[in-house]
């Protein structure tokens, strides 16, 4: 039942040019620092992300994006990066923006084996533009699709050799959720631990979601907006 | 006539105690910092977190926790964080009380529009239109004029909508307004602002009562 | 923002005849053993209970069938329960069987606010007689409908003054789910804590979700089955 | 012929390194017992555990911690605790690589019936609606035969069904059958057990090659 890969190269094994990947992540917290930058090496192109967020010019998914290996990205916000403004603009990018709890729901959905799922948000907008809609209750909802995806790239505070994951405060985000919607779910994390290292009340992903894991390493956790408190 | 500070003042009045809120980037965000003294709400941030404290001190700064508009900063006694799933699981049944959030329009039926300018602008919905859709209590804050001097308190939106017949009141920097019946309704107006000019700026219907009180802030 | 009533009989307040009540648990494992003595003390008559077992005839919600306050019961399993069978063979007892799955998943989508989802579980059989059907992916779904109940009722190993919970091993169950679905959740935990002792990585259902919590007391926590391994 | 252990250790044979199994009660429950030395497989719990762990000792019972069938039971390492939506998520998204259960009657395109014998028997389905329903792969543990001797192994089922066109593979005290084309096919006999007894006590279409291996257990 061992998970472990022993580097980021044999855990991006099978990734190939066109392939739908996920990406864990919201803005620059949570994501797959590792992975993104093997991404980058193994040179796949014409790839379709799944994001939230498209990261920002010279950090995340914004390297994909520099690096032209991104022929379709499908996020809720891609504000605070130019790059990516610039290849939207231009055409060079195909970008399928679609609402953060809609994106959120949809890969639950391939996770928890649900095709289907109905949600309120985008009803009335251009969202809705050929989808069906239907009213429960009165309010009107759009049905919108479970995700597939080749693979999902997740990023995990501590994880251990079955694959269960244990996620840092608001790094949590999308990162259990792709880990359940993955064909194939790639995991890196800050601190591998033996099987039985971690409490089974408190895994937030179990391991049979995760197919690769593996140590990541100097990780730079950048922040996007630096807010403080002066003493 | 109100400075963005005044309005999230004005807005933290709406607020009651035991309320969850989500309060959306810009204006909304400053409402943290008025909560009525006798009252305790806990502020949910769409990213996956229940109970968003200050912004840290500088020691205490941490990548792994972020507000929704990516800004670094605290948790408080009781907080808890979950996945984004739960997250707008929480927003769509409705156990957020109040969501206040930014608009580049709004229209007298209440539609919203607040994340795109065709061929001009596009950063994305990001978590507006699940909220517009779904919360019961929905305050906007917003300027009553852009730059060149246009309403944008509309009779409808010209902008794609993130929303529609979502917003109950909205709050600018001359005026409380609320939306109902398909009409805007001068409930406050700030000090200092006539009544005409709030009608002199306001593009969509606006129904004014004999009495329009100045605003208490 | 503090939820905590002082004892059972304040967390079942409002709670009246007809009304619709899910009960977390399974089998005997985490059910709210408090609150199931509570509502025979109180009385209240012709509920529906939701609740994945009927307990067995002198415990859990069997109790509750042997005061006859249950009009309808609806669940996944109901085996080992004499009391059960005959009212439900003399016609006393109106049951409504669902799979297990589908009642998990019905009660999640109340708490997520999806009016409905789509489940391949009964297509086919009788459970499915009535339902709309639909075929994605060449695979047929039944659409089943997100549960309405008054009240939702269950057990929790800690929790804390701002109604965050952790559950214990298989004690968790049904009870996050149904935490999640109630118009108004009642909790009862074997250890009550202030806001702040949680770790808030560690909770399973965030406090927004409750609305009335208490520390319960005299738990018997029975066991259906004891099996054990000899020395 | 097989008594319920020789059905278990038969079945066993079936498990691959590396599978998520969810054993049912009964007979399925017993296959635990016989996973081969050079095979590691983890077991589902639908009421929340993957990584069921044998009885515990007497000291060690814990009513928190039960299986399917409300048998105490101990966790392993790696073991993980999740709610019923999650556990019938990962069922219904096929993470469980194998599913073995108990039925009543089983048919030749692969329905199965287990819940109910409406009159008499009303016990309800739990989690095998969603199991069957979900899983790709489907191993029946039954006796060939009722208690009045009448088969099992039929055309189509006549008690209300669990399942439609799910089980793959039928292992019974005499043979093991496997279902596809809407007919089974003979491809194990038990030790001991004739071809002729099998086809005298299977109802069902039965496909019997030239050359039926005894099963190795």
């Amino acid at each position: 039942m061992n998970k472990v890969v022993k580097n980021v190269e044999e855990a991006l094994h099978g990734i190939e040019d066109n392939m739908t990947i996920m990406l864990g992540g919201f803005g620059l917290c949570g994501i797959p620092e590792n992975s993104i930058n093997g991404l980058i090496k193994k040179g796949v192109k014409n790839l379709t992300c799944i994001s939230n967020n498209a990261g920002v010019d010279d950090f995340g998914i914004g390297l994909l994006l520099k690096t032209r290996q991104v022929k379709k990205m499908i996020a809720s916000y891609v504000g605070e990066n130019a790059e990516f403004e610039r290849q939207l603009l231009s055409g060079e990018l195909d970008v399928e923006l679609i609402p953060q709890g809609t994106l959120a729901t949809r890969c639950m959905a391939t996770g928890y084996g649900m095709p289907a799922i109905y949600t309120p948000a985008g009803v009335g907008t251009e969202v809705a533009e050929g989808k069906e809609t239907r009213i429960f209750d009165g309010k009107t909802y759009l049905m919108e699709m479970a995700f597939k995806s080749d693979f999902a790239i997740v990023k995990a505070w501590k994880g251990d050799t079955h694959g269960n994951l244990i996620f840092r405060a608001t790094s949590r985000n999308f990162n259990p959720l792709m880990a359940m919607a993955g064909k194939i779910t790639i995991v890196e994390v800050e601190e591998l631990v033996p099987a039985g290292d971690l409490d089974p009340d408190m895994i937030h992903t179990p391991g049979i979601y995760v197919n690769r894991i593996f140590q990541g390493k100097d990780y730079e956790k950048r922040i996007e907006q630096i807010t403080i408190t002066q003493k | 006539m109100l400075d963005k500070y005044g309005i999230a003042k004005r807005i933290a009045k709406e607020l009651k105690d035991g309320f969850y809120v989500n309060l959306g980037i810009g204006i909304p965000t400053l409402v943290a910092n008025y909560v009525p003294e006798d009252v305790e709400v806990i502020l949910q941030s769409e990213n996956g977190l229940l109970g968003i404290g200050p912004f840290p001190f500088e020691d205490d700064v941490d990548a792994d926790l972020i507000n929704a508009g990516k800004q670094t900063v605290t948790t408080t006694k009781g907080s808890s964080f979950f996945d984004s799933a739960m997250s707008f699981g929480m927003i769509r049944s409705q156990r957020v009380n109040l969501t206040v959030l930014g608009a580049m329009e709004v229209s007298q039926n209440g539609d919203i529009a607040n994340w795109k300018i065709p061929g001009k602008m596009v950063k994305g919905m990001g978590g507006a239109m699940d909220l517009v859709a779904s919360a019961e209590n929905i305050i906007v804050a917003m300027m009553h004029s852009n730059k060149a001097g246009e309403s944008k308190i509309l009779k409808s939106c010209s902008l794609p909508l993130t929303g529609v017949a979502c917003v109950k009141k909205v709050v600018t920097e001359l005026a409380v307004l609320e939306i109902k019946d398909g009409k805007f309704h001068l409930i406050e107006r700030a000090p200092g602002v006539s009544v005409e000019e709030i009608i002199s700026k306001t593009e969509g219907e606006l129904v004014v009562p004999d009495f329009v009180p100045e605003m208490e802030i």
